[in-house]
């Protein structure tokens, strides 16, 4: 089948992935190698293999025309952000929400990718060790030549999960969205566990693996069974079929209840999320930055596809929605607590991100309650969008930070933060910002997002109390329980500030080990600082109003 | 014919000993194994369903679920050999360097 | 001799100060259009003398010329007294109005009122706060009494402070409190307001905690200080809660308004009398707070560890005289005459016990003071107490319709008001010279006494015979004794007379329970005479008891001068003004002034007459035992126990010596039987109140805030650790199910799988 | 700008110019950050002479030229053109004084340069003072702001750089104060942050309205709205959102029991950060509590007066009785501030115009009176290098002017006639006699503990020393002779102790207006409420 034009146009970012992976495999395979024509004497230069130009030699080749197939990826997409629209055969729709979902992949995997140039950097001076060499600098070089070697792989299972990860945004049938899924979710388990050298890079791999393949095996084995229910895994198929359903199908229920099993492990809720912050805590911080970042957002899709678009009915409430409250609240509260006490920054901001992923969790739930107009249950919507949008700014500006750190050191402990402030004032004041936002402190973007999301909840609910109640008491009862998710949210916060700030509080009070600034790393660094800004700019005035509005059409269209 | 009952019951069997497998096992390989009962209790449910709605769709999607479960049984096995090059050991009880 | 006209040349730098009345008065200004200056000066210069002495306090010129600022106090106080006398004058010119000057407008507010089943704003009979001035014969007279012995007492203090080389370098600090606590007279005096009365009042507190806590240093003076004003601050609480009741009731806290008709209340309606009373009671509570009367006497005494000017000052001229004037203030409320509310009888008779008892008590424990300042200090409270009675007996007359004999009680009673300023000043003046003496005297036998700490200049026992050495102290303490003892024709005599025997026609006349404090006034009259004989001749009389005497002579001018005016005021004031009627004119009666008798003779022999003969038999025989006991039993005890002639050779001016003769001829008694007595232990002991009040506070309310201190560490700011503490303990408990091993995930994500199917089947 | 619009340009640029000193150094080349961090102390203060300038201007008359005794309510002065900043939820940059705001935005705008003065010498003094600074902005911010979610932002945002100055500046347990400083206000905001909510989806002013969300956060409208009938239909509901509220400026006040915060920040906070703590921060619990719980919800407040009442007494009454417990002179000062904001809720709770304006002017002159105090207890932390009461002795003669200062600061605090703090006291036990009756005893028994309390601490520290020339120096001066304090922390104090006093003697130069506001209030707000709910004397 071959695409029209305007077909192309449709999904071009994604083409532009498609054509950087094989890009990715022939260029730095380009050579002058030549081949002999068959039966004569000629030979015909192939370009594959032979000895390398200098060009394609170069190890940082695959880092940089990933940034750049990324930055163009995500150039697209923005231009798209507000145009596209259109279907491609049965399974693909591209919509202003697909359009901003894969905004958000590609600039997650753009800035992962950037600090991976830095993190993992490829180093052409590299060379074969010698006899004269000490064991150590043997050791350094041979793993610099690993490095080197192994550039292209890192960056080709990054441009396969941007690519999973958008086609799951833009699938409209249940199964293909699987297959999509499952496409980023393979290679994000290689990712984790990419240092194999590294003993937790192996076992984080191993883990995240394991768990996830159980998910995953759950989840289609459930879209089988709605399969068997429905037979067919069509979104408006789904749909319809169970809006016309009189009585709950046990089937059905069954099937979306295990698919709810494995969207809960992409976004990390509890009780799934257990092995999340290992692999965070396994993987380098770009990967963990994706991973709570752009696959969490994945994981809010699916969700938003299976719950909100298939099984919410028209009135009243949806089955699952006393459910996902609990699991919500189980989620940010088991979240808090954990982080309260790790020691390990990678892990705190892996315990964090399940919180959020329960203040999302709560958000939809309060949709699923159908207390809410339309117009409100967008809303809700819209601050979850939102915020995932905006995690992609301080939650993966945090992780950008800690590689910050990670090129020279480790960042696994908290003691590794110890007196940023005097090291780097810069990429600790940034991380000062990243916290509070994380925390929801105002005017950062974190805080209209969360306001957004406990307005919605309380939007949705705080109407439902008897307004003949004269007192508090009464009323209390006579309100929607929903209602407490809101409060729930907020304590919950608070409970977060503590962890949020004692980065804050080592970075500016504790003496750091050593006085060294960090290593200038200048894309990164700046790409912090824009981060940074970002989380400022987002949080009030044009900016957000900006942002805003693009989510609220890419909601619309949802 | 088979009764497409029968054939969903295999399948719930499939997954339940898969399942059960995959959290009583200690060995990675084992829990791995179970790991495609389930995938292939999935498979079984799309083929009853083709089956019975008479429907293409069904076996389509047998047959790219197949390819997903080789898939990960590859990469699963390759991140296994990473974790026993490092920790000599396939046991995901005794892999537990990352925890709390 | 020229040493002291270089002193006295100081006096030229209060020229400028004198010169402004002078001046306002020939422009033709009007004298209640400065009544500001009175208050303005002191407290102008109160911050000028602090800060300027503050930096430049060791420059020659402040030091020597300037005494450290006290120059520049006495110029303030100077401007005072002239524009008080300058308005009494004009107040008496204009025989007896009642001037209320134009408020300022101070603080503006509304009040919300209940009428017709809703709020509203009430749009009358509810005023803010102004300050003005009041000006009736109560408040001249305090006024003058104020300004008078301000300015005296600087004169005395420039004279004993800078000459005491303890107080170096901080002497400004001194004058600038003195002249603070001044002002807080003079506008307590002549506020127009409860409010701003009340205002004042604290700042006379405030002054003489930091005048008592002079010696900052020691700790007795340190706590001294503290005592005085938490003790005086109990009772202001009290007296602001009675001013809080007086707005509620009257609805404005103006004497003109509130005494224009007490009866009726804001809106018109008719004040409650039980209400009223109990409002006029708390006030009393904090008249008894700041005149130290019975129980909240604790204070004065300990209040003579500041300097003894400040003991002039603050603890018999003027500030223990705001009570009484806070109480002589209630007197138009129960005036049924002028429509005062009746049925307040009561507040009269508990003011009058308050007064006897304090009067009784305070003189029984002067009987066993050495501490020379602490027997005037007693007497302070003894005096302060009969004046309380009268005033209390003020009050029931008035209120049970005697108004005439009220008034002739209430005249009687700020009479002694104002001549037991005059002589307690006096005394306490007289005081400071003997033990400021004293101490040059054994500074320079001990040379500056390094070597004996343990000296104590105040304590009559190392005195003894210094009438001879110090004739001009002697003779002016002996007419201040007199005065307050009562000894007929002097002083104090005219006023106390009139007290002791109104308070017995009360008793005469209906008021049963006024039996117990006229008992106790006749008693202390006669203890009076006891404790004050005492004192003077321990002091003066009989032979040294130590050696240091020898060195004993009068220096510096400063402390003389004020000692002869007011020996002159206290010896003839009190007939003089007597005669020309100010019991009358103090009461508001101007109408029956006294002065109706033809000749200046005609009118001396009335007054006699009248004091000693009055008409009816009963208070004439309540007069003469009156008389008998202070003047002959009270002295001749004191005479046989602590008399004596002075040493061979010795010379003192012919009255005294004829004095300590006569005293050393009634024979001796030994009484150390009795001093060593568990009630003379008692006595000692203050009759135990300070132990009592110290050990309620120490049982009571101490433990109970370290308790609360305690319970807000742990228990409030527990709960908050607790929680701390239980998430990090649930943090670390929850992080533990995630064990590291990848089977536990799976089976805890099973687990959650189940329970989700549950969960559904258990809402659907 | 400072003619058109002087409230926003005082907001804005300090927290301009305070983010721009902090981040321009680093990333200038590094001559010319040197140059910026040798200049940013003068440059702050300038600035906030600059607009301590500007208040004053403002306060005369001489910009803008406002009759502040007249301003009828629910109008403002100053009242800028409103900038829109996210119009999908309404929500507007809307600035505007009247008689309720300006006293505490003059007192900011003052104690700003007062406390920079005081830690003139403070370390690392090019981020200390630009952080006064960005304070400054946020403080200022809360105070003139008219819309729930700009208040709510600065509201918070006064955190961060209190954070900063405790956490770097503070004491040896700064790490555990400025921890729970910030927590534990923060939670209690947030769950004010659901009342603003609840208030905010019953807005219902179209012009204004959010255009996604169909509300605004617009605070004048609201109070109109309430004023009609009623910002939120249930009653329950509404007193809930009354009660959340409540929570959030309680807390920041602090009253009794959720006040054990400010003791250990007031602590561990240097002396610029208590003085703005006590001075402002506490006073924006009271002005958030009148201006949006009280003015929106009246009702809610009248029916709750009971708990206002239990709460102020609490506060009052224990806040003293704690104190005397002390035996760290900033500790007790922290817990005196408890106790005279319980006169706050007080006050407010008598419903009359006289117990709110005593209120307000509580607020006022206690703004005055702490920073006082934490000024003198600051400079026995850094002249003697403790706070603990009783390790010292007749310290007058070693620091006469500390000593002074101390003896105002205490005076005044605990209620001296002619000093600021008095005509509060009185005004609200007037209006509290009215109301209640004899339950006056209790705040009036609570003078004479407050009295003992600052009586025996300073027989404790200045007097007793046992010898005129030497007294007791603690032991942590380690022999060191001790000094007086420095010029710059004497001008500070001064500055505050002639106010301390002019304010006492003349109250009527902020009082009248804050009287006439109270007046207004009643009228507008609370009699309609009070009759609606039979409310009897």
């Amino acid at each position: 089948m071959i695409l029209s034009y305007e077909e192309m146009e449709l999904i071009l970012p994604e083409l532009i992935l498609v054509l950087g992976i094989i890009l990715s495999i022939l260029l730095p395979n380009v050579g002058d190698a030549k081949m002999r024509l068959p039966l004569t004497r000629m030979r015909i230069p192939i370009f594959i293999g032979g000895t390398r130009f200098k060009l394609t030699a170069d190890p940082r080749l695959p880092g940089r025309m990933t940034v750049a197939i990324f930055s163009l990826a995500f150039l697209f997409s923005f231009l798209e952000i507000k145009s596209a629209s259109g279907t491609i055969g049965d399974v693909i729709e591209v919509t202003q929400f697909t359009r901003l979902m894969s905004f958000i992949f590609y600039g997650a995997l753009l800035l992962a990718c950037i600090a991976t140039t830095y993190r993992m950097p490829a180093k052409v001076t590299a060379r074969a060790p010698k006899d004269s060499d000490s064991e150590a600098r043997s050791n350094a070089l041979i793993s610099a030549l690993m490095d080197n070697r192994r550039q292209v792989d890192f960056y080709i299972l990054m441009m396969m999960v941007g690519l999973g990860m958008s086609l799951m945004a833009m699938s409209t049938n249940l199964f293909f969205m699987f297959v999509s899924i499952e496409l980023a979710s393979l290679a994000a388990y290689i990712l984790v566990a990419f240092h194999k050298e590294e003993a937790t890079g192996g076992e984080a791999g191993a883990k995240y693996f394991i768990v996830g393949s159980v998910a995953s095996a759950t989840g289609i084995y459930g879209m089988s069974l709605v399969y068997l229910w429905a037979g067919d895994l069509d979104f408006d198929t789904l749909s319809n079929s169970w809006s016309s359903m009189d009585s709950l199908d046990p089937l059905a229920v069954i099937g979306v209840g295990l698919m709810l099993v494995a969207f809960g492990f992409k976004v990390s809720a509890a009780p799934f999320h257990l092995a999340a912050p290992d692999a965070y805590a396994g993987s380098s911080s770009p990967v963990a930055g994706v991973l709570a970042t752009a696959s969490k957002a994945m994981g809010f899709v699916a969700l938003f596809r299976v719950l909100i678009q298939i099984t919410m009915p028209e009135e009243g409430d949806a089955f699952w929605y006393v459910l996902l409250a609990i699991i919500a609240i189980i989620t940010m509260t088991w979240g808090n607590l954990a982080a309260l006490t790790s020691r390990n920054p990678k892990r705190m901001l892996a315990y964090s991100s399940v919180a959020h992923a329960g203040y999302m969790l709560a958000a939809i739930a309060a949709v699923g309650s159908g207390l809410g107009s339309s117009e409100a249950n967008e809303m809700v919507l819209i601050a979850i969008v939102f915020h995932l949008t905006i995690l992609v700014l301080f939650k993966l500006g945090a992780f950008l930070v800690l590689s910050m750190l990670e090129i020279e050191g480790r960042s696994h402990q908290l003691k590794d933060l110890h007196g940023l402030a005097s090291r780097d004032p810069m990429m600790a004041g940034s991380m000062f910002i990243f916290m509070l936002a994380l925390a929801g402190v105002p005017p950062l973007s974190g805080f209209l997002s969360k306001l957004l999301m406990i307005n919605g909840i309380v939007n949705i609910s705080a109407g439902t109390g008897s307004s003949s109640a004269d007192a508090i008491l009464p009323w209390a009862e006579s309100v929607d329980p929903v209602f407490w998710l809101a409060i729930a949210i907020v304590i919950n916060s608070a409970l977060s500030l503590f962890y949020y700030l004692r980065i804050c509080l080592v970075m500016f009070f504790e003496e750091p080990e050593s006085s060294k600034p960090l290593r200038s790393a200048y894309f990164l660094r700046n790409s912090i600082i824009v981060l940074t800004f970002l989380t400022v700019f987002f949080g009030i005035g044009s900016g957000a109003e900006y942002l805003l509005g693009l989510v609220t059409d890419a909601v619309s269209t949802m | 014919m088979i009764e497409i009952s029968w054939i969903v019951g295999l399948g719930v069997i499939l997954f339940g000993i898969g399942l059960v497998g995959a959290f009583s096992r200690k060995n990675a390989i084992v829990v791995l194994m179970c790991i495609e009962l389930m995938l292939n209790a999935a498979n079984l449910n799309f083929v009853a369903g083709a089956l019975y709605y008479e429907s293409v769709d069904g076996w389509v999607f047998t047959a790219i679920a197949i390819a997903i479960a080789a898939a990960e049984v590859a990469i699963g096995l390759a991140i296994l050999l990473s974790l026993y090059s490092t920790q000599d050991t396939i046991s995901l009880d005794e892999a537990n360097l990352l925890k709390n | 001799m020229g040493e002291n006209k270089q002193e006295w040349d100081r006096l030229l730098y209060i020229i400028p100060f004198l010169l402004v009345v002078p001046y306002l008065y020939l422009t033709n200004e009007n004298s209640t259009d400065y009544w500001w200056l009175i208050i303005a000066s002191p407290f102008i210069f109160f911050f000028i003398i602090a800060i300027v002495g503050q930096i430049w306090n060791k420059h020659n010129f402040w030091v020597n010329n300037l005494k450290e600022g006290g120059v520049l106090g006495l110029g303030a106080l100077s401007l005072s007294l002239s524009t008080s006398i300058w308005m009494i004058c004009d107040y008496l010119s204009d025989h007896g109005h009642v001037e209320t000057g134009e408020p300022l407008s101070w603080l503006s507010f509304d009040v919300l009122t209940y009428g017709d089943d809703s709020w509203s704003i009430a749009t009358s009979g509810f005023s803010g706060i102004g300050f003005g001035i009041y000006l009736d014969s109560l408040s001249i007279m305090l006024l003058f009494v104020a300004t008078f012995l301000c300015f005296l007492i600087c004169w005395f203090a420039i004279g004993y402070m800078t000459t005491d080389s303890i107080n170096d370098n901080s002497n400004h600090r001194f004058f600038a409190e003195f002249v603070l606590f001044s002002m807080g007279m003079f506008g307590m005096v002549l506020a127009d307001n409860f409010l701003w009365l009340f205002i004042f009042w604290e700042i006379m507190g405030l002054c003489s905690y930091l005048l008592i806590g002079f010696y900052y240093w020691k700790p007795s003076a340190a706590y001294a200080a503290k005592k005085a004003f938490l003790t005086t601050r109990v009772g202001d609480v009290f007296l602001m809660i009675g001013l809080l009741m007086l707005y509620d009731i009257y609805g404005s806290l103006d004497f003109a308004v509130v005494f224009d008709h007490p009866d009726t209340g804001v809106g018109g309606v008719a004040v409650d009398s039980a209400e009223l009373q109990t409002a006029l009671l708390m006030l009393f509570i904090g008249a008894v707070g700041k005149s130290a009367q019975f129980p909240l006497h604790v204070w004065l005494p300990d209040a003579m560890e500041g300097p003894t000017p400040v003991s002039a000052l603050i603890h018999a001229a003027t500030m223990v005289n705001a009570g009484l004037y806070l109480v002589a203030r209630m007197v138009p409320f129960v005036d049924i005459h002028h429509h005062g509310v009746a049925g307040m009888e009561e507040l009269g008779l508990i003011v009058a016990w308050i007064g006897g008892i304090t009067a009784f008590m305070a003189a029984a424990i002067a009987f066993v003071q050495n501490d020379i300042k602490k027997v005037l200090a007693y007497s302070t409270m003894s005096q302060l107490a009969y004046i309380f009675t009268g005033l209390g007996a003020t009050l029931w007359l008035f209120n049970s319709g005697k108004h005439h004999a009220g008034a002739l009680v209430f005249g009687g009673s700020l009479f002694h008001l104002f001549n037991h300023a005059m002589a307690k000043g006096m005394l306490f003046m007289a005081s400071g010279s003997v033990i400021h003496e004293v101490h040059h005297a054994h500074d320079h036998l001990h040379h500056h006494g390094d070597d004996d700490h343990d000296f104590d200049p105040q304590d009559m026992r190392n005195m003894g015979g210094l009438a001879s050495k110090l004739p001009v102290t002697a003779t002016a303490m002996m007419f201040g004794s007199m005065s307050i003892i009562g000894i007929p024709l002097i002083g104090g005599f005219w006023s106390k007379e009139v007290i002791i025997a109104k308070t017995w026609y009360a008793y005469f006349h209906g008021a049963e329970e006024l039996i117990g404090p006229a008992l106790l006034l006749l008693a202390t009259a006669g203890m009076t005479g006891f404790y004050m004989s005492r004192m003077w001749f321990m002091t003066f009389a009989g032979e040294p008891k130590n050696q240091l005497v020898d060195h004993v002579h009068e220096t510096t001018p400063w402390i003389k001068t004020p000692l002869v005016i007011l020996s002159i005021i206290t010896a003839i004031g009190g007939f003089g003004l007597a005669l020309y009627g100010m019991v009358d004119w103090l009461s508001g009666e101007e109408n029956h002034l006294s002065i109706h008798k033809a000749t200046f003779l005609k009118q001396v022999i009335y007054e006699l007459d009248h004091a000693f003969l009055p008409d009816d038999l009963k208070l004439r025989y309540v007069g003469w035992t009156t008389i008998f006991l202070s003047f002959i039993i009270g002295p001749v005890m004191a005479a046989r126990i602590y008399g004596g002639a002075l040493k061979e050779g010795e010379k003192a001016t012919p009255v005294i010596h004829w004095l300590t003769s006569l005293s050393g001829k009634f024979g001796s008694q030994n009484v150390d039987e009795i001093a060593n007595s568990q009630l003379a232990d008692a006595l000692q002991n203050r009759l135990y109140f300070d132990d009592l009040y110290e050990g309620i506070l120490a049982r009571t309310i101490i433990p109970f805030s370290n308790f609360t201190a305690w319970f807000d560490r742990t228990v409030i700011d527990g709960v908050i650790k607790q929680i701390e503490s239980n998430s990090v303990l649930g943090s670390v408990q929850i992080r533990k199910v995630t064990t590291g091993s990848a089977r536990d995930y799976i089976l805890m994500a099973a687990v959650g799988a189940l329970s989700i199917f549950a969960l559904i089947w258990g809402v659907n | 700008m400072i003619t058109s619009d002087p409230l926003t340009f005082i907001t804005i640029s300090p927290i301009a110019l305070g983010l721009a000193l902090l981040i321009i150094p680093n990333i200038a080349p590094p001559s010319m950050a040197d140059y910026i961090r040798k200049i940013s102390r003068s440059l702050s203060m300038s600035l906030a002479l600059a607009i301590f300038a500007i208040t004053t201007m403002l306060f005369l008359g001489q910009i803008g030229n406002t009759d502040w005794l007249n301003i009828t309510q629910g109008t403002y002065v100053f009242e800028n053109e409103p900038v829109i900043l996210l119009e999908s939820i309404g929500v507007r940059w809307t600035v505007g004084a009247d008689a309720l705001s300006f006293p505490m935005i003059w007192l900011t705008a003052m104690l700003i340069p007062i406390s920079m003065l005081v830690e003139w010498d403070a370390k690392k003094g090019h981020i200390f003072h630009p952080l006064i600074l960005i304070m400054e902005g946020a403080l200022l911010g809360v105070f003139v702001v008219l819309d729930l979610f700009v208040f709510y932002v600065f509201w918070e945002l006064t955190l961060i750089p209190m954070f900063f100055l405790i956490l770097i500046w503070g004491g040896n347990d700064r790490r555990y104060a400025s921890m729970k400083f910030f927590i534990y206000t923060f939670t209690a905001s947030v769950l004010m942050l659901i009342g603003i909510l609840v208030m905010y989806f019953n807005t219902n002013d179209p012009n204004l309205a959010g255009t996604l969300t169909g509300h605004h956060f617009d605070l004048v409208s609201m109070t109109m709205q309430s004023s009609g009938d009623g910002l939120i239909a249930s009653n329950g509901l509404r007193h809930f959102v009354w009660i959340l509220l409540l929570v959030g400026f309680a807390t920041k006040m602090p009253s009794v029991p959720v006040h054990t915060w400010l003791p250990d920040a007031h602590v561990q906070a240097p002396t610029a950060g208590s003085m703005l703590l006590a001075g402002v921060m506490l006073k924006m619990g009271a002005y958030g509590f009148i201006r949006i719980a009280v003015t929106i919800f009246p009702e809610s407040t009248i029916i709750f007066s009971s708990l206002l009442i239990i709460l102020g007494m609490a506060s009052l009454v224990y806040g003293a009785i704690v104190c005397m417990g002390q035996t760290n002179l900033k500790r007790m000062v922290a817990y005196s501030s408890v106790s005279h904001m319980g006169l706050i809720f007080l006050g407010i709770a008598t419903m009359q115009p006289l117990g709110i304006a005593g209120a307000l002017f509580m607020m006022f002159a206690h703004g005055i009176i702490s920073p006082l105090l934490f000024a003198v207890a600051g400079a026995f932390k850094h002249h003697y290098h403790t706070l603990e009461i009783g390790s010292m002795r007749g310290i007058a003669h070693h620091s006469p002017w500390l000593a002074g200062h101390m003896m105002l600061g205490w005076m005044a605090s605990l209620g001296l006639p002619l000093l600021a703090g008095f005509v509060a006291e009185v005004a609200v036990m007037i209006a509290f006699w009215m109301t209640f009756g004899w339950l006056v005893l209790l705040p009036a028994l609570t003078l004479i503990i407050t009295a003992v309390y600052y009586l025996t601490s300073m027989q404790r520290t200045i007097f007793e020393g046992g010898d005129p020339h030497v007294g007791i120096l603690p032991e942590s001066l380690h022999g060191e002779e001790p000094r007086d304090i420095t010029w710059h922390e004497n001008t500070g104090m001064l500055i505050l102790g002639a106010l301390t006093i002019i304010f006492g003697i003349m109250p009527f130069i902020f009082w009248d207006m804050m009287s006439e506001w109270s007046t207004d209030f009643m009228i507008e707000t609370l009699i309609s409420a009070m009759n609606s709910q039979g409310v009897k004397p």
